[in-house]
């Protein structure tokens, strides 16, 4: 059942992967992409990281993906013009160096993965281990990444409030 | 686990589902007559009371009425995007609920049945998984309409959304504090006893979080006085403008449903859930059909709490929504994590 | 005083500060005063300090003085020997050698300038400049190791090229376009690129050898365990750096276009000091030199080269400063040559003549500019020794001295150049050197004979305008033609005074370079005197031929002429004859002479100047085009991003 | 919490505390964004006494690693963090009057920069990846919002922009990197993955480990990941552009050194040609483009990722030599990169469209308008371009020696060769300098004194590195040991 | 349940995320596709985590989420600080700044 998931989450997640990059409506992109991240957390709910999973949709999807969708929504943006001038090599090159990019970065991780997971050590991908963890081991870090949502948000403020 | 156990289980969710589907339809069809009944009430005037006794039956003319109107598709409308946005509204809002427990859990068959549709560790945040999820069927059917005033709605729905799912996030954090849990049952199972055990009362001294819970919970719903997705005097329906028929309608219903969730996820955090709220002397089944019963009426409650507001207070200005949201309901609720933290930390709280 | 070594070069320094600072605010008499006072404290303390190394043995000139340590490299994990540099100093009889020439000749050039530069722009910056090279030079040649040396290499050539562009607001050459601006900078790169190799060189020698002190390189390589190969590919490349300081081929090309400078500018650091630098630092390494002959034949044979190539090159030239500028490097070919057959000695001498008399020509030099107001081409010139007796006079002295004639100071070094050339076995080089000699005659005079003999050129306004100089750059000139004239006079070689030895340039240089050649002219014994005395007579008579072969061109040509329009009659036939034996002179030696120098010339012009505009040309343009990869658009830096990334994980892949 | 210790960490915590102190005061004085500054500056004050401080105990050797092994105490990390604080304090000193004239005085360009540094402060001192993801993306956002600072002028929106972008690409490189190093090593930590490398070096490491070095390379500016240096150092207020190109660098470098001498240092064999190509490539590159520039911030930037080149040199050369020539080069480097920067600001003029001031034309004759401007430039070019006896020749000299000393010929040469052309660049500002007519009436702005001071600073640094670097290499010399 | 998929998936992903980046002029689809790329790099951390047993790939995840918010939220700014000044957010119309 766990490898039917999988399989219908795989393909999903890349069709709506190819949705993003392709489709030249950005609104579209942006659902493909909201499409895109509940299905990773749909990934992480097989892989027995629900509490992640829930922390993706609320973050990336209930938030993330929001702003973004309000932001072309704001600048009331179109369908993305064809590409003109640095386009010619560019389209050929860089697909031909992303496959190979691919091939070399698929080889090595697929060398490296497990025949099969291990069974879920009890608690694996509560919100109980992950905060204990995180308030253990990691709360420097924890501490310091609000930093960074000062950072973002001073600089927001900074850059597209309209009057300073 | 064992295939009876497999079976059993897929069974019992079933029914579960269904009976909760169920339900959130008959609130939805009752919520739009009391709807109206109420507001007659308030602004003097009798409301509808021509179809059945006291216009009761209100409710399934409307539906027809939706049945029958003609589905109207804007000709530069994004087609796929447009058709899909009712859905997306509907599912999520449907999907929030699962983790609402609407009773105890109950032996039965042998096994350990709890009321509601799945008893997960992380329930809380599914809830506003899910319904942080239901802002983009306003965006996108905002969009896809190719209007004006669409478009605009959903442009608000989605600052709203942000503004405000801060201050509703962090009211919540309060009650996990005093909980030291995720789980929405054990979180009421911690409100057993005599009413003031409740969060929202010495049971965890939440009454700030659970006033910016509700108001946040207001604007989440897009409900007067937060309704600015689709003022009427403003952006003639906003998001919903070019929509009609069944389409229309799964957006009324998506409203109610988020609005009965808001409402429930209120009374699981803060009021008790499906405690009654005082000793009873008799246990077993009388005891969680009292308790199934509690938890409705609460809701109810609230419901009715809701459609109040919604006839009371005028619409805010988008400036006031946002200086409200930022200014006041946020440093508000994040006061209330600190003050509960301090709280815990002196151990005034119960355990 | 030897202990006050290190203040020697750092006295000029004071005079950089307070003209820099406070130039602008004091009067030119207050800058000048400064700028020459630093200079004679500088060079009083070095005759007292010379004078000291002097009185101790022979065995023991030496003496080093450290004010403190620059580079503690040693202490880390992994080698052998503590590695320290220190600011040190050393006095020994060659810097002793170095330091009374560059502060004496720096003085008087001083002097000299506040005469030339009292009308120009920027009195005071000229003379924070020249302090300034002073100092660096004396670094130069006072640093006890490798390293204070080149910064002392590096801040001349910082100071030269501020002073070719000293006057950075004009036009230097018409035909390119060149400003003086320019031609710093031309100077500042060919000068980098010689540093380039100078540097690696360096840095070899010290990872091989684990010190930077000239005294632990001279004993490590006398210790031996080095491999030949080594140690001449150290030679080679400091030598390629010496060619860039002191313009050998191919990197002379910087030069001539630094006449741009002014005259006195040039007079110190294009024809005295600075580029003698390599001079200096190829004897300083003679012990290097010495245990590698590959590199020394390397040396000797760009010496020699650039001696006459440069020497041909002199003839055709125009400008009076230029014909110059190819002297100096002809005569720095000359020391080359001779330190690369051993003959350090020699080398050293003829620095030390070359500088006097040099200094005394582009002095002389800049006289008539300053007295033409300007005018530097010499086919607007003559007659001038009317106008200016004082420069005439010391012109001549000088040409006399370059061209080798006895006794002037010119002989005697260049002499036992040639002569160590011949005793080290060298004859081709002795032959390059010896055709040389007679170019240089040649060349010198022609200057000389149309600079100040016969009618004036130019149009008649700028001879009612032509004057003498005022005393400050006369009394200068007299003394260096005083100098060019006895200036040889302590090196007379011995065969030439029997059992008296009034060598005293040699004994007091000798013990301090190393090598089998260090005692060229001592050997003299073992060749026979009469072989070095016949030598010598034919040099003289080169140098004479070459003078004369200027007159016939130059001085009698063009008195025949004036003697035509008056008298054409019958005298007639006689001045046919004679101007047929000028046309066979013409057909036969000048022509065939005048068109080898023109190709030098174009060479010079075209392939070696080409070449090194070409590098640079051709990186700019290199440049051009790589820099068109940023080509504004986002996505394709990510494009390359992405390619890098690529490469990165391919190879990594491949591990 | 058991092994917290705030002492420990106050160099980091102190700019923070400063920053928000500065977001506080912010709306009390608008339009007096000095005032800001001063608190700014305390904090950095404040954060160096607390770096002084810890000094002694590392000083000494100790490696203290403390909150839950995720910071490092060590007297590597401290210098670093003395460093970053140096070049803060001269930048926020430098913007003061700067700000003003380009009418973006925001006191919150103060918080910026001290987080910013805070965020390097954390970057440098630890040796956990994750440490150095979330520092290197504070510094990083950071300087987005700072590039894009003067947001009425299309240049510096566009850098800002740029600069996102391809940043933002690049850290999904680098983070893509610690997920493959998490999946080979089991953990962030540098001690583990180093442990993982010497016994089993799976393939899956070497990429991880190849990512991370991309991620990094191009914050350092290594060619071909450099593209975005020119546009965003010419694009950003001159201000910005000097603290980037000093304080990004060596923060990168402090981490680069942890990562590939620490953590590889035992497989050095292996990365070394690719660190060797790397170097060779974006010397040669970067000074032949900067050859032809005309514009001064522009040329600057491409001397700035020549002088990565130069830094990588010494990356590949044994780490008791290569280390220390890599610190002292930095030291040197970020006094006269900041100087050069710095002098570009006072001189640079320019409005919303277009930025004439920069030009290479319009300094001419500068020197004889503003001497002591036209000093300080030469000086700092002249150290750029590696003249004795100036810091950056020493620092030149450092590395070309210890290239010599561990055989790396090529390099050594190669390096030495590109200090040729560069002085080329270098040399024509000079000359534009002091040997070209004015081509504009108009007068350079005045120094003002705050400026002046930074530059004088700098100056200083610049000359004293040169003539007594004694002191400063012994102390390099015993950082070299222990990187993780 | 296999691990290789997980994998080849988080790799097809992140490749597709640069591809959007090398091929798409809209700045917030770029945008887009950066989060595509830190994406597949959580659905990596998180299948090692599974692998190893220990909550610390969990962890990473957490924080790379939080950069990736910290990331839109500027990058959104600095969109519409752009837009502002140009009128659009075609990354092939801002190269003012070349060569």
């Amino acid at each position: 059942m766990e490898a039917i998931a999988f399989y219908v989450l795989a393909v999903l997640a890349v069709a709506s992967a190819i949705v993003v990059i392709v489709h030249r409506n950005p609104v579209m992109s942006a659902l493909a992409l909201a499409v895109n991240l509940v299905t990773i957390a749909g990934f992480y709910l097989v892989l027995r990281a629900q509490f992640v999973a829930l922390l993706q949709v609320i973050v990336y999807a209930g938030a993330i993906l929001v702003l973004i969708v309000f932001v072309i929504m704001l600048l009331n943006l179109r369908e993305e013009l064809k590409a003109r001038s640095p386009g010619t090599f560019q389209k050929w090159l860089g697909p031909i160096l992303a496959l190979v990019f691919a091939v070399v970065l698929g080889r090595a991780m697929l060398a490296h993965a497990a025949p099969s997971f291990p069974a879920p050590v009890p608690g694996f991908g509560t919100a109980a281990a992950l905060g204990i963890d995180l308030f253990s081991r990691f709360y420097y870090p924890f501490e310091v990444v609000s930093l960074l949502l000062v950072v973002a948000m001073v600089g927001a403020v900074l850059l597209a409030k309209r009057r300073l | 686990m064992t295939v009876s156990d497999l079976v059993f289980d897929v069974i019992v969710s079933l029914v579960k589902i269904g009976a909760v589907i169920a339900v959130l339809f008959t609130v939805v069809s009752i919520m739009t007559w009391v709807e109206r009944r109420l507001s007659g009430l308030i602004q003097f005037r009798w409301g509808p009371n021509r179809v059945g006794p006291l216009g009761l039956f209100q409710p399934i003319a409307d539906g027809v009425k939706f049945l029958m109107k003609e589905e109207i598709v804007p000709a530069e409308a994004h087609k796929p995007a447009y058709v899909l946005a009712p859905a997306m509204a509907l599912v999520p809002a449907l999907c929030a609920f699962a983790v609402i427990p609407f009773g105890p859990t109950v032996e039965a068959f042998g096994r350990k049945v709890p009321f509601a549709i799945v008893d997960i560790d992380g329930g809380i945040l599914f809830a506003f998984a899910a319904s942080s999820l239901g802002v983009f069927a306003i965006i996108t059917a905002g969009w896809a309409s190719r209007n004006k005033y669409a478009l605009m709605g959903g442009l608000r729905s989605s600052a709203q959304m942000i503004s405000y799912e801060l201050a509703l996030a962090l009211s919540v954090i309060g009650v996990l504090l005093v909980s030291g849990t995720l789980r929405p049952m054990a979180i009421v199972e911690r409100q057993a006893g005599w009413f003031w055990n409740w969060n929202a009362f010495a049971g965890g001294w939440q009454i700030l979080g659970f006033l910016v819970f509700m108001i946040a919970g207001f604007a989440e719903t897009n409900r007067a006085p937060f309704d600015l997705p689709e003022a009427e005097s403003e952006l003639v329906a906003g998001y919903h403008t070019e929509y009609s028929s069944m389409k229309f309608a799964m957006f009324f219903m998506s409203e109610y449903i988020n609005m009965t969730t808001s409402a429930a996820m209120a009374v699981t955090l803060f009021l008790g859930g499906w405690q009654l709220g005082f000793p009873v002397p008799f246990s077993g089944w009388p005891l969680w059909a009292l308790q199934v019963a509690a938890f409705w009426a609460k809701v109810g409650a609230l419901l009715l709490f809701f459609v109040w507001v919604r006839w009371t207070l005028p619409r805010f200005r988008y400036d006031h929504l946002m200086n409200l949201g930022w200014k006041g309901l946020f440093p508000l609720s994040l006061a209330n994590v600190m003050l509960t933290a301090v709280l815990a930390a002196l151990g005034w709280v119960r355990r | 005083m030897l202990k006050l070594i290190a203040l020697i070069p750092l006295l000029p320094l004071l005079g950089v500060a307070v003209n820099g600072l406070w130039g602008a605010r004091i009067s030119r008499r207050a800058v000048g005063l400064v700028a020459c006072g630093v200079v004679l404290a500088s060079l009083l303390l070095s005759a007292g300090a010379v004078w000291e190394l002097a009185n101790l043995p022979p065995g023991e000139r030496h003496t080093e003085v450290s004010i403190g340590t620059w580079l503690p490299l040693g202490e880390a994990a992994g080698v052998s020997r503590p590695l320290r540099i220190d600011w040190g100093f050393a006095l020994d009889p060659i810097s002793a050698v170095m330091i009374l020439v560059v502060c004496g000749v720096g003085f008087l050039i001083h002097v000299y300038a506040t005469g030339y530069m009292a009308h120009e722009e920027g009195f005071a910056r000229f003379f924070t400049y020249m302090n300034l090279f002073v100092s660096m030079m004396l670094t130069l040649v006072l640093g006890s190791n490798l390293l204070v040396m080149f910064v002392g290499w590096e801040g001349v050539g910082l100071c030269s090229y501020l002073l070719i562009g000293f006057f950075y607001d004009r036009p230097f050459d018409e035909r390119t376009g060149m400003s003086c601006a320019d031609a710093g900078r031309k100077a500042f790169l060919t000068n980098r690129i010689g540093d380039f190799a100078f540097l690696i060189g360096v840095l070899y020698l010290a990872t091989t050898f684990g010190t930077f002190g000239f005294r632990e390189i001279a004993e490590a390589v006398a210790h031996g365990g080095h491999g030949g190969a080594l140690l001449a590919g150290v030679g080679i490349l400091l030598f390629i750096g010496a060619c860039g300081k002191s313009a050998q081929i191919p990197l002379y090309v910087w030069l001539p276009d630094a006449m741009a400078g002014p005259t006195p500018v040039s007079a110190l650091i294009h024809a005295a000091t600075m580029v003698t630098a390599g001079v200096y630092m190829v004897t300083r390494m003679s012990a290097l030199y010495a245990a590698a002959p590959a590199a020394m034949a390397v040396v000797a044979a760009v010496g020699a080269m650039t001696a006459i190539f440069a020497a041909t090159m002199g003839v055709t030239a125009t400008d009076i400063k230029k014909v110059l500028a190819y002297s100096t490097v002809s005569q720095l070919g000359y020391m080359f040559a001779a330190a690369g057959v051993g003959a350090y000695v020699a080398a050293m001498f003829h620095l030390m003549t070359h500088a006097f008399f040099k200094a005394l020509l582009f002095l002389a030099a800049g006289s008539v500019i300053h007295g033409l107001a300007g005018e530097q081409d010499i086919r607007r010139m003559g007659g001038l020794r009317e106008k200016m007796p004082a420069t005439f006079r010391t012109f001549v002295v000088a040409a006399l001295a370059i061209a080798g004639i006895v006794p002037l100071a010119g002989f005697f070094s260049k002499d036992e150049i040639l002569w160590g050339a011949w005793a080290s076995g060298n004859r081709g080089v002795w032959l390059v050197l010896a055709t040389t000699a007679g170019v240089t005659a040649f060349y010198m005079w022609r200057l000389a004979f149309l600079v100040f003999y016969g009618k004036f050129r130019g149009d008649g306004h700028a001879w009612e305008h032509a004057h003498e100089s005022p005393r400050s750059m006369t009394v200068p000139l007299i003394v260096l033609a005083a100098l060019s004239v006895v200036g040889g006079w302590i090196g007379i070689p011995k065969v030439l005074t029997g059992s008296v030895d009034l060598n005293f340039f040699h004994r007091w240089l000798a013990p301090a370079v190393a090598g089998p050649g260090a005692h060229g002219a001592g050997e003299a014994a073992a060749h026979g005197a009469g072989t070095e005395v016949g030598l010598m007579a034919l040099s003289l008579a080169i140098a004479l031929a070459g003078i004369g072969l200027a007159f016939l061109v130059y001085r009698r040509k063009e008195g025949s002429a004036d003697r035509l329009a008056v008298a054409f009659g019958p005298a007639y036939r006689t001045l046919r004859n004679l101007y047929w034996v000028d046309e066979l002179y013409d057909a036969a030696v000048i022509r065939p002479f005048y068109a080898l120098s023109r190709g030098f010339a174009a060479f010079d012009r075209i392939v070696v100047d080409g070449l090194v505009n070409a590098a640079g040309v051709g990186a700019d343009i290199t440049g051009q085009v790589v820099k068109l990869f940023q080509t504004g658009y986002v996505r394709n830096y990510a494009l390359v991003f992405l390619a890098g990334a690529v490469a990165v994980l391919l190879y990594l892949a491949s591990l | 919490m058991a092994d917290f210790d705030l002492v420990l960490v106050l160099p980091a915590t102190a700019l923070a505390a400063f920053a928000l102190l500065t977001l506080l005061f912010a709306p009390l004085f608008r339009g007096q964004g000095r005032a800001l500054g001063g608190v700014g500056l305390l904090g950095i004050a404040v954060s160096a006494a607390a770096t002084a401080r810890l000094w002694p105990a590392a000083g000494a050797g100790a490696r203290i690693a403390t909150a839950g092994g995720m910071v490092r105490v060590d007297a590597f990390g401290l210098f670093f963090t003395l460093v970053l604080l140096a070049i803060g304090a001269l930048t926020v000193v430098a913007s003061f009057r700067f700000l003003e004239r380009e009418q973006a005085d925001h006191g919150e360009f103060y918080a910026l920069v001290l987080l910013a540094l805070a965020g390097m402060v954390v970057m440098v001192q630890t040796t956990h990846l994750l440490m150095v993801l979330v520092g290197l993306e504070v510094f990083s956002l950071a300087l987005y919002v700072l590039t894009g600072l003067t947001r009425g002028r299309a240049r510096s929106v566009e850098s800002a922009l740029k600069y996102f972008l391809l940043g933002a690409f690049s850290s999904g490189f680098f983070v893509y990197g610690l997920a493959l190093l998490y999946g080979a090593a089991g953990s962030l930590d540098l001690v583990r993955i180093g442990a993982a490398a010497a016994s089993d070096p799976s393939p899956m490491l070497w990429i991880g480990a190849g990512l991370v070095l991309v991620g990094l390379a191009f914050k350092i500016g290594v060619v071909p990941f450099h593209h975005w240096i020119p546009d965003v150092y010419q694009g950003a207020p001159t201000n910005v552009a000097a603290f980037m190109a000093t304080a990004t660098k060596t923060a990168a470098f402090a981490v680069l050194l942890r990562f590939l001498v620490g953590a590889f240092g035992p497989s050095h064999e292996a990365w070394a040609p690719l660190v060797t190509w790397l170097s060779i490539l974006t010397m040669t590159v970067a000074n032949l483009v900067a050859l032809a520039q005309t514009n001064v911030k522009r040329l600057l930037a491409y001397s700035s990722v020549g002088h990565a080149g130069y830094l990588m040199i010494a990356l590949v050369c044994r780490p008791e030599d290569g280390v220390r020539a890599i610190l002292f080069y930095l030291v040197s480097y970020a006094f006269m990169t900041l100087g050069a920067f710095l002098c570009a600001a006072a001189v640079g003029r320019g409005d919303a469209r277009s930025e004439p001031g920069y030009d290479l034309g319009s300094w001419a004759g500068l020197g004889w308008r503003r001497k002591g401007l036209g000093v300080a430039m030469s000086l700092f070019l002249f150290s750029l371009a590696g003249i004795p006896p100036t810091a950056g020749f020493l620092g030149k000299y450092v590395i070309f020696q210890s290239a010599m000393r561990s055989h790396e010929y090529l390099l050594a040469v190669v390096g030495v060769l590109n200090a040729v052309v560069a002085a080329g660049y270098y040399l024509r500002v000079v000359v534009a300098i002091w040997m070209r007519e004015p081509e504009t009436e108009e007068e350079p702005y005045p120094v003002p004194v705050s400026l002046a001071a930074v530059l004088v600073a700098a100056a200083a640094g610049v000359l004293v590195l040169g003539l007594v670097p004694g002191p400063l290499l012994d102390l390099l010399g015993r950082l070299a040991a222990g990187l993780v | 349940m296999e691990p290789r998929l997980v994998l080849a998936v988080s790799a097809v992903l992140f490749t597709l995320g640069v591809l959007g980046v090398l091929l798409r002029r809209g700045a917030i689809t770029i945008l887009m596709s950066v989060e595509l790329m830190l994406n597949a790099a959580n659905l990596a951390f998180i299948a090692f985590s599974r692998q190893a047993g220990t909550a610390e790939g969990q962890i990473y995840v957490f924080f790379v989420m939080t950069l990736a918010a910290a990331e839109a939220a500027v990058g959104l700014a600095i969109v519409i600080a752009l837009f502002r000044l140009k009128g659009t957010t075609d990354v092939d119309e801002v190269s003012l700044l070349k060569w």
